[in-house]
């Protein structure tokens, strides 16, 4: 009756688990630490992070390009392999900023870390399948780390950051699962590449388009939300205010690299379906998100909720590639985050430095404008590097986010969307007043109050990070070739 | 020295880094000294320039992004050379006059910058490189406005910036769909300009890119009616901001016409020619008009720049050696006499602090010297014979009569207007008796003064009498394009409109 | 002789550069001595080459170097000294040498004494180059040059305040020098077409090749070429419509009215239509245009003349009325008899001027010939001067007007225009009328002057010896006619009377001497016993017609001036404030308030985020229904 | 006979009675039990559908939806009371410091 159930290791490929066991495993041990001694000092477990995250790299790197694992359920294709390297990168140049010369009461927990390094685990779970089941696990564990992330950061901001995300997380992931019962209704099977051939086999069929529609709209919302598209973006500004300012950075690169490469998979097979309104759904969700974005970060006041709704522009922007579909679209999306990241990064590692723990600028927020006024005058180093990332954000070359945007404006022009390309182009051009906006704070303007402690929060450590953002925002032009034909490479090596 | 180009645009950037460890008091000095090094080091590579060669020379190319055809690509012609010359000479010139006392460190740091966008701008043969010195020349002009200018300084600096920044996205995308095109048909991505001359685009392509083009160098120079940055930027910019604004970052405007536009789609140019025309003729006429309308003295200034943009553009849009040639020659001399003009302002607005005309009236006579300078800038500025002013306006209208006549004489208008303002500005400051106490003891040019204005004099002067070693090498790398684009041309239109001088395909010195 | 060439070009380039070397210096004698010597050095090197080219028949070319090339265009700087570029060299050095000596006695008071010699010695050389130059390009240096020139002397009491027009109609000498500047550039205007139109069709600005090919070319492009030069040569010889800035150049210190205003800078123009005849002769239309504004400008200038009280703006009208006459003649195609009407007026012109100068030097600068009178008993010389070319002005026998006015009517009356002849004999009188009202109530009757307390004396003596060669000049050119002829009409086009003219010759000739001695006998009468104001002419509206130049100064500035800076504040606050920039800041504006409109979705508020999901969702259906149905 | 239509309509049915409820609810705690019963609407479906194909990944998913869902009460549950803690109110709408 029964076979026994005959599974050979080799078969299993558990190489390509590696990166996520050791990201847990890590976390693990982390906890167990803790349990052993609980006097150990933050410093430690920072270290240690970085050292799990960089074997996490090694192993990442290390893999072969379009292998299948773990019961076919993992898939290492040229994607998966670039989006865990990013995220890991992206980690790596994380972890660092708690070690900040104030004590923030976060990172002394170990439990912190640990849940870090879940979150990372549970990212690369999410990229690294076409299995709707472990897409689902991995985005869960990794939100749910993350809330808790947020909300360690125990201010009221925070709480009520983690409760928003937390809730809206959770309508979006009864949309993902609503979805995934629906093309499981549809085909079958919930493995993507399997769904891809059922679905090929059936368009033709009557009825089946409302089925897609809903199968769809029901996955797009997931994926809007965790991509922070209008109108799913509402959490973003809030959640961005609420959690410390490394970790609002991170959010507005990591999450989204997993979601992208999910939407890469479950869209990217729409369009090669041939399914074009899904395309059309896309773009208007790229150009509004873009749009709106831009003009409501225009009239902040908060540079943190600034840079938040720059992020979902960027997020916007990016999305247009997705409707592309072409090697150069997906690999711009990649490009674009890879030199987004540290820019990104850094910009929220200067709003981390300059982080007090009581407001003293305005009753509302922790980073108004006026906190930066003159800020050459008290800290010359600090705004210049600070408006190095800001002119990047806007696009000026030849610092990096200019390569990402001018890539993926060639992307869409190559691809026959020159309208597409004004449409960025124009964006980026109202984009440029608000991040004009906080240079002209820094440099134009005269400090508010004879305020010594802008940089209260600075530590070697986060100069270090902060000037490793500088060197890769300034020197982009150097390391553009290599990425691109790097990134272009494992895209194509994949078939996308 | 191959790679003098190189050398000119990071020397001063290099310069600018170093600066910040040096003394702000000697600030200054060091400032001047590397501007006298690039200004020196331009100069050889005039001497050191091929006059008998029509096209690029002292090419440097170095793969940045080579899947992408982004190259580090650099070249100089006898278009740009003397632009790139003016550059480092305004800068030189401008720092030497700088009578800025608030921060003169960041100044000149920020100037050095300034000078590597710039000179990187008129060197650049690929067309990303272009626009990224294009693009960063903003970042230092809009510090300089918004940290020294006046109380409307920041509102001026972002229009400024965005304006131009708005207007370049779009021309970016235009750069785009030309490698783009470029890829499709050779299947190599290129950026370089001179790949790009040798595609022969239909039509309705050149039109298109020719608008996306227009959006970024218009409000560049600033055509009507994409001007009214201009009048703020100059309004609050402080001297220095002024003069090298007028006197260089206005011509990257006309520049990218000749250097893109023309070459790159001769058919939609000639097509264009009469809408060009008309904004132009527009441009020279109105602005004239709100010129003499203005009370502050620098408005005027700033406005005629416009008016005399005008002029410039009409003679890119002539389609003949003479009126592009007159076009090349009329950007270097406006931008030294529009400069040496912002200067001129900037020193009487250092003793009184206005630049309200009613405030001023008799000046000749409390200040000799610097009515005549400013007498000579002035009829330079109006196109008078022999100066430098009117070489250019002369070959520019010249060239265009064969367009068209009625437009010809209705730009000429040009010289009689600019004259009513420019007569008006120095009769309302000049002239009269002194009716103001404080201008009873006004000082006249200082030393520095005078011997940052007496070269431009000189050259005003020089240029007018002989401008031969700077229109022959114009005249030749024009020529060449006009062979090259009549060639090119595919309408018959254009290939009747594209005039290509006698002398240029009888001598056949055309590479 | 090339170095001759050179000579008379730089000397006066050199004078003005010494000049300018202490321009910024209190008075210096020296200065204008030098200047005034290197001026005669420019005379005699001119005077030289007229030898030379009278003697050989040949003319001088020389080129510098290369001006500017570009494209075809090639304009080098090259200078031709021909008959008439030489008689021109001669005549302008000629009187600007003297102007020079003069100025020194003139302008001795003045603290800016050496600025003045600087300006004026520029001023020869741009006239030099003017005359001199072999090509277009080259005359339009000189054209602006002069221009410039007349707009710093014409200003050159800058300091004097603007004041209504009432009290003085040219309002101040710097707004008289810019109203001069800018009329003049607007016939520059034209003037550069006219350049246009020669290089495109000719291919070639240079006067030989120019005039080589003019004879093939089109009608209309001919036509249109004349005229537009001759728009050029209405500016600067301030024909209609373009003719209020001479009466205003007035402004200037005399010895520039004598040297510019009357005796060369005016004449450019006669100059031009003279160096270009080869064009004119062929546009008979235009020439015939030109005959006739020339006509009308001589009456009508000769009538604002009639009425003038001021010393200066009478020689002014006169000299506007003579330049009429000089433009009819070369309109009518006796090209030599306007050369030679153009240097027998720079001569008695010019010693007009500086007499009046010498008035005004004893007057106090007071201008006012009601308030002259019976100055011969202090200045007998000058009125002796001031006599001898109102005389040689009225056309009377044996002087030199008498020649060459009388010859150009006489060609009116050859060409058969015998409207365009009335009206110059007409006109002949009435210059003899006003000069002599004018030479009479300065110097005659009673001595009106005493009552405003002014204590008149005589120019220094070697002012007035230097003022001697014109007077000897006025007095005998006339006698040169032939010798003059013959020497000119080697290049330009001879002009003969016809067979029945030359019968009659004696008879119009005793017309105009009628009208002439008719016109002075009346000055005498009315006004040699002394000035008698008759009230009821005086307010008559005819008389306040003239008396206001027919208005046209108002009307220029009602109708030119004042709308166009009106116009002009509108273009500014209305049009780019208000249209151009408020459209760029609303667009600004636009998405600062879409901004402002859309973080209002933004409440805070989780329960409205979460039905945001929501409604994102319906809409995501929506859109792919819609698009779906679209796109099938 | 009950098909698998049915199910798909109890759950379509569920899933909108769960929304309705995260749309409608101003209480935290009442939210989060909209989003258990989505949850578990979408179980229902996964498990109808295993059925219908005979096919066992449904169940599966169900399986990692429950577990998904106990954790997220877990970490919710723990959010909540320290909001609680600190707010000392489950109500959405105090809950709106951060905005614009």
């Amino acid at each position: 009756m029964f076979e026994p159930i005959k599974v050979s290791l080799e078969s299993l490929n558990l190489v390509t688990l590696a990166p996520m066991l050791i990201a847990i495993a890590g976390g693990l041990v982390i906890l167990v630490l803790d349990l052993i001694n609980s006097k150990l000092h933050k410093s430690l477990y920072v270290m240690l992070t970085i050292l799990l995250l960089v074997v996490d790299f090694g192993a990442t790197i290390g893999l072969n390009v379009n292998e299948r694992g773990f019961f076919d359920v993992m898939l290492i294709d040229g994607i998966s392999i670039i989006s865990q390297l990013l995220i890991i990168v992206a980690s790596i140049l994380f972890t660092p900023l708690a070690l900040t010369s104030k004590r923030f009461h976060e990172y002394s927990y170990p439990e912190f870390f640990a849940l870090f390094l879940f979150m990372v685990a549970g990212f690369q779970f999410m990229v690294a399948s076409d299995n709707l089941i472990l897409i689902f696990v991995g985005l869960e564990t990794a939100s749910l780390s993350l809330y808790t992330l947020i909300a360690l950061h125990n201010r009221s901001n925070s709480y009520e950051a983690a409760v928003k995300y937390f809730t809206m997380g959770a309508l979006a992931a009864g949309f993902f699962a609503m979805g995934a019962a629906v093309v499981y209704a549809l085909t079958g099977s919930i493995e993507l590449y399997q769904v891809a051939q059922v679905l090929s086999a059936r368009l033709g069929e009557t009825g089946i388009m409302a089925a897609i529609f809903g199968s769809s709209v029901l996955l797009m919302v997931t994926l809007a939300f965790k991509l922070s598209l209008f109108p799913f973006h509402t959490w973003a500004p809030d959640v961005y205010e609420g959690a410390s300012a490394p970790l609002a950075g991170y959010m507005a690169i990591v999450p989204k690299i997993a979601a992208f490469v999910v939407a890469i998979r479950i869209f990217g097979m729409y369009l090669d379906l041939g399914i074009e309104w899904v395309r059309v759904m896309i773009l208007i969700l790229a150009i509004v998100t873009m749009t709106l974005a831009n003009v409501m970060a225009l009239v902040q006041e908060d540079v943190k909720r600034m840079l938040a709704y720059s992020s979902i522009s960027h997020a916007g922007f990016i999305m247009a590639a997705l409707a592309l579909d072409t090697t150069e679209g997906t690999t711009s999306i990649f490009l674009y985050y890879a030199l987004f990241m540290f820019t990104n990064l850094g910009a929220f590692a200067m709003l981390w430095i300059s982080r007090h723990k009581v407001r003293r600028f305005d009753a509302r927020y922790d980073h108004p404008f006026s906190k930066f006024a003159g800020l050459v005058q008290i800290m010359p180093m600090g705004a210049v590097i600070m408006a190095l990332f800001m002119l990047s954000l806007a696009g000026v070359p030849p610092f990096s986010v200019f390569w990402g945007k001018i890539y993926v404006m060639q992307a869409a022009v190559n691809a026959g969307y020159v309208w597409l390309a004004i449409v960025m182009g124009l964006n980026a051009a109202i984009a440029a007043y608000y991040y004009l906006k906080l240079v002209v704070y820094m440099f134009l303007k005269d400090p508010v109050k004879d305020v010594d402690t802008v940089y209260y929060n600075l530590s070697k450590p986060l100069m270090v990070v902060i000037g490793f953002a500088a060197v890769t925002t300034i020197a982009a032009i150097f390391y553009v070739q290599p990425l691109v034909s790097y990134l272009y490479y494992m895209i194509s090596a994949s078939g996308y | 020295m191959d790679n003098i180009l190189s050398v000119l645009i990071f020397f001063p950037a290099i310069a600018g880094l170093l600066g910040f460890v040096v003394d702000k008091k000697s600030a200054r000095a060091y400032g001047i000294t590397v501007a006298a090094i690039e200004f020196l080091l331009s100069l050889w590579l005039w001497f050191s320039f091929d006059t008998g060669n029509a096209g690029m020379q002292f090419v440097e190319m170095i793969p940045l992004i080579p899947d992408f055809g982004v190259n580090y690509y650099l070249g100089v012609d006898g278009i740009s050379l003397f632009i790139i010359l003016m550059t480092t000479l305004m800068t030189l010139i401008g720092m030497v006059s700088m009578s800025i006392e608030k921060d003169v460190k960041n100044m000149i740091i920020t100037l050095l910058f300034l000078e590597m966008t710039m000179v990187g701008v008129f060197v650049a043969l690929d067309a990303i490189v272009f626009y990224l010195f294009w693009e960063l020349s903003l970042v230092p002009m809009l510090y300089i406005v918004g940290a020294w200018g006046g109380p409307l300084r920041v509102y001026a600096a972002i229009k400024f910036f965005l304006y131009t920044f708005m207007g370049s996205l779009v021309m970016l995308v235009g750069m785009l769909f030309v490698a783009y095109v470029y890829h499709s048909l050779t299947g190599v991505w290129s950026f370089a300009i001179t790949d790009w001359y040798a595609l022969v685009l239909p039509v309705n392509y050149q039109l298109w890119l020719f608008a996306a083009f227009f959006l970024g160098f218009a409000i560049k120079v600033p055509m009507f009616p994409f001007h009214t940055w201009l009048p703020y930027a100059h309004g609050q910019a402080p001297t220095i901001g002024s003069v090298i604004l007028a006197a260089v970052l206005l011509k990257m405007g006309t520049y990218g016409f000749v250097r893109f536009s023309l070459p790159m789609f001769p058919d939609a140019s000639v097509m264009m020619i009469t809408p060009i025309a008309v904004l132009s003729i527009i441009m020279i006429i109105y602005t004239a008009m709100v010129a003499y309308a203005q009370k502050d003295m620098k408005q005027v200034i700033a406005y005629s720049s416009v008016s005399h943009m005008g002029i410039i553009m009409i003679g890119i849009f002539a389609m003949n050696s003479e009126g592009i040639g007159g076009s090349v020659f009329q950007m270097l001399s406006h931008g030294i006499v529009s400069g040496a003009l912002f200067m001129l302002v900037g020193i009487i607005y250092d003793r009184r602090h206005t630049k309200l005309m009613s405030e001023f009236g008799g000046l000749a006579a409390v200040m000799p010297k610097y009515a005549v300078i400013f007498g000579i800038m002035l009829m330079a500025s109006v196109g008078l014979p022999l100066t430098i002013g009117f070489v250019g306006e002369f070959l520019v209208l010249l060239g265009f009569y064969e367009i068209s006549p009625v437009m010809t004489i209705l730009a000429g208008t040009s010289i009689i207007l600019g004259a009513v303002y420019m007569l008006s500005v120095f009769k309302k400051s000049f002239f009269g008796p002194v009716t103001k106490e404080e201008n009873k003891n006004l000082k006249d040019l200082t030393a520095k003064e005078t011997w940052s204005l007496v070269p431009l004099v000189a050259i005003v002067i020089w240029l007018g009498v002989y401008p031969k070693p700077v229109l022959d090498p114009i005249n030749k790398s024009v020529n060449a394009m006009l062979v090259f684009m009549e060639e090119k041309a595919i309408t018959a239109e254009a290939k009747d409109i594209i005039k290509v001088p006698q002398s240029a395909t009888t001598v056949g010195e055309v590479k | 002789m090339e170095g001759l060439v050179y000579i008379a070009l730089f000397a006066p380039f050199a004078s003005s550069l010494f000049a300018a070397l202490f321009g910024m210096s209190e008075r210096k004698i020296f200065v204008g001595v030098v200047a005034s010597v290197l001026l005669a050095i420019s005379f005699v090197a001119s005077a030289m080459l007229a030898f030379y080219v009278y003697g050989t028949g040949h003319a001088v070319h020389v080129t510098m170097m290369d001006w500017i090339n570009a494209g075809d265009l090639r304009i080098p700087f090259g200078f031709v000294v021909d008959q008439v570029s030489v008689t021109m060299m001669t005549v302008v050095t000629l009187v600007s040498t003297i102007v020079h000596i003069y100025s020194i006695g003139y302008m001795d008071h003045d603290k800016s004494f050496n600025r003045f010699f600087s300006y004026l010695s520029a001023f020869v050389f741009s006239m030099m180059v003017l005359v001199m130059s072999d090509n277009f390009a080259g005359l339009f240096i000189g054209w602006e040059g002069v221009g410039v020139c007349s707009w710093l002397l014409v200003g050159f009491w800058y300091h004097k305040p603007d004041v209504s027009r009432e009290e003085n109609p040219s309002i101040s000498p710097s707004w008289a020098a810019n109203e001069a500047f800018i009329m003049n550039r607007i016939a520059d205007l034209g003037m550069l077409i006219g350049l246009f139109i020669l290089y495109w069709n000719v291919g070639s600005l240079q006067y030989d090749e120019v005039f080589a090919a003019v004879p093939f070319l089109d009608g209309t492009v001919l036509n249109a070429a004349a005229l537009a030069l001759f728009i050029g040569a209405m500016g600067k010889s301030a024909q209609f419509p373009l003719h209020t800035w001479l009466t205003d150049a007035m402004e200037g210190p005399t010895p520039v009215s004598a040297l510019i205003h009357a005796a060369t800078m005016v004449t450019a123009g006669v100059f031009l239509v003279i160096r270009a005849n080869p064009l004119f002769s062929l546009t008979p239309e235009v020439s015939y245009f030109i005959a006739a504004l020339g006509t009308f400008v001589a009456f009508f200038a000769a009538s604002m003349a009639l009425v003038n009280r001021d010393l200066k703006r009478i020689i002014a009208f006169s000299t506007l009325s003579q330049l009429g006459y000089m433009f009819a003649a070369a309109g009518l195609g006796a090209y030599w008899i306007a050369l030679f009407h153009l240097a027998a007026h720079a001569f008695f012109k010019a010693l007009l001027f500086l007499g009046a100068g010498n008035v005004m030097h004893a007057m106090h600068d007071e201008l006012d010939i009601f308030k002259m009178g019976g100055l011969k008993k202090v200045m007998k010389w000058t009125y002796l001067y001031m006599g001898i070319a109102s005389l040689a002005l009225a056309g009377i026998p044996f002087f030199a007007g008498f020649f060459s006015k009388d010859a150009i009517i006489e060609t009116a009356w050859n060409e058969g225009t015998i409207v365009l002849w009335a009206i110059l004999v007409v006109t002949a009188g009435m210059t003899a009328f006003y000069s002599f009202r004018q030479v009479f109530l300065t110097f005659e009757g009673d001595e009106r002057y005493k009552q405003y307390g002014i204590h008149p004396h005589e120019m220094y003596r070697y002012v007035l010896i230097a003022m001697s060669p014109l007077a000897v000049l006025a007095v005998v050119a006339g006698f040169g006619m032939e010798g003059f002829e013959h020497f000119v009409t080697k290049l330009l086009p001879d002009y003969h009377m016809s067979e029945h003219t030359h019968h009659i010759a004696w008879i119009l000739g005793l017309v105009v001497l009628v009208f002439a001695v008719g016109g002075i006998a009346l000055a005498y009468k009315k006004y040699y016993h002394g000035l008698k104001r008759d009230e009821k002419l005086e307010n008559s509206w005819y008389y306040k017609l003239l008396a206001n130049q027919y208005y046209i100064p108002v009307l220029y500035e009602e109708f030119i001036s004042k709308p166009y800076a009106m116009i002009s504040d509108a273009m500014w606050n209305k049009v780019d404030m208000k249209i151009v920039d408020a459209t760029v800041d609303g667009i600004a504006k636009f998405l600062y308030k879409t901004g402002d409109e859309t973080r209002k979705m933004q409440t805070g508020n989780l329960s409205n985020y979460l039905n945001w999901m929501a409604v994102g969702a319906v809409l995501f259906l929506v859109v792919a229904a819609i698009s779906a149905a679209a796109i099938g | 006979m009950i098909g698998l239509s049915h199910y798909l309509i109890v759950s379509a049915i569920l899933f909108s009675i769960g929304l309705m409820g995260v749309l409608r609810r101003r209480n935290l705690l009442m939210l989060f039990f909209a989003t258990e019963v989505m949850l578990n609407a979408v179980n229902i479906a996964f498990a109808a559908i295993s059925h219908y194909y005979n096919d066992l990944t449904g169940q599966m998913f169900a399986f990692f939806i429950i577990a998904i869902a106990a954790s997220e009460v877990a970490v919710g549950l723990g959010i909540l009371i320290v909001l609680y803690k600190k707010h000392g109110s489950l109500d959405l709408d105090d809950l709106a410091t951060m905005r614009g």
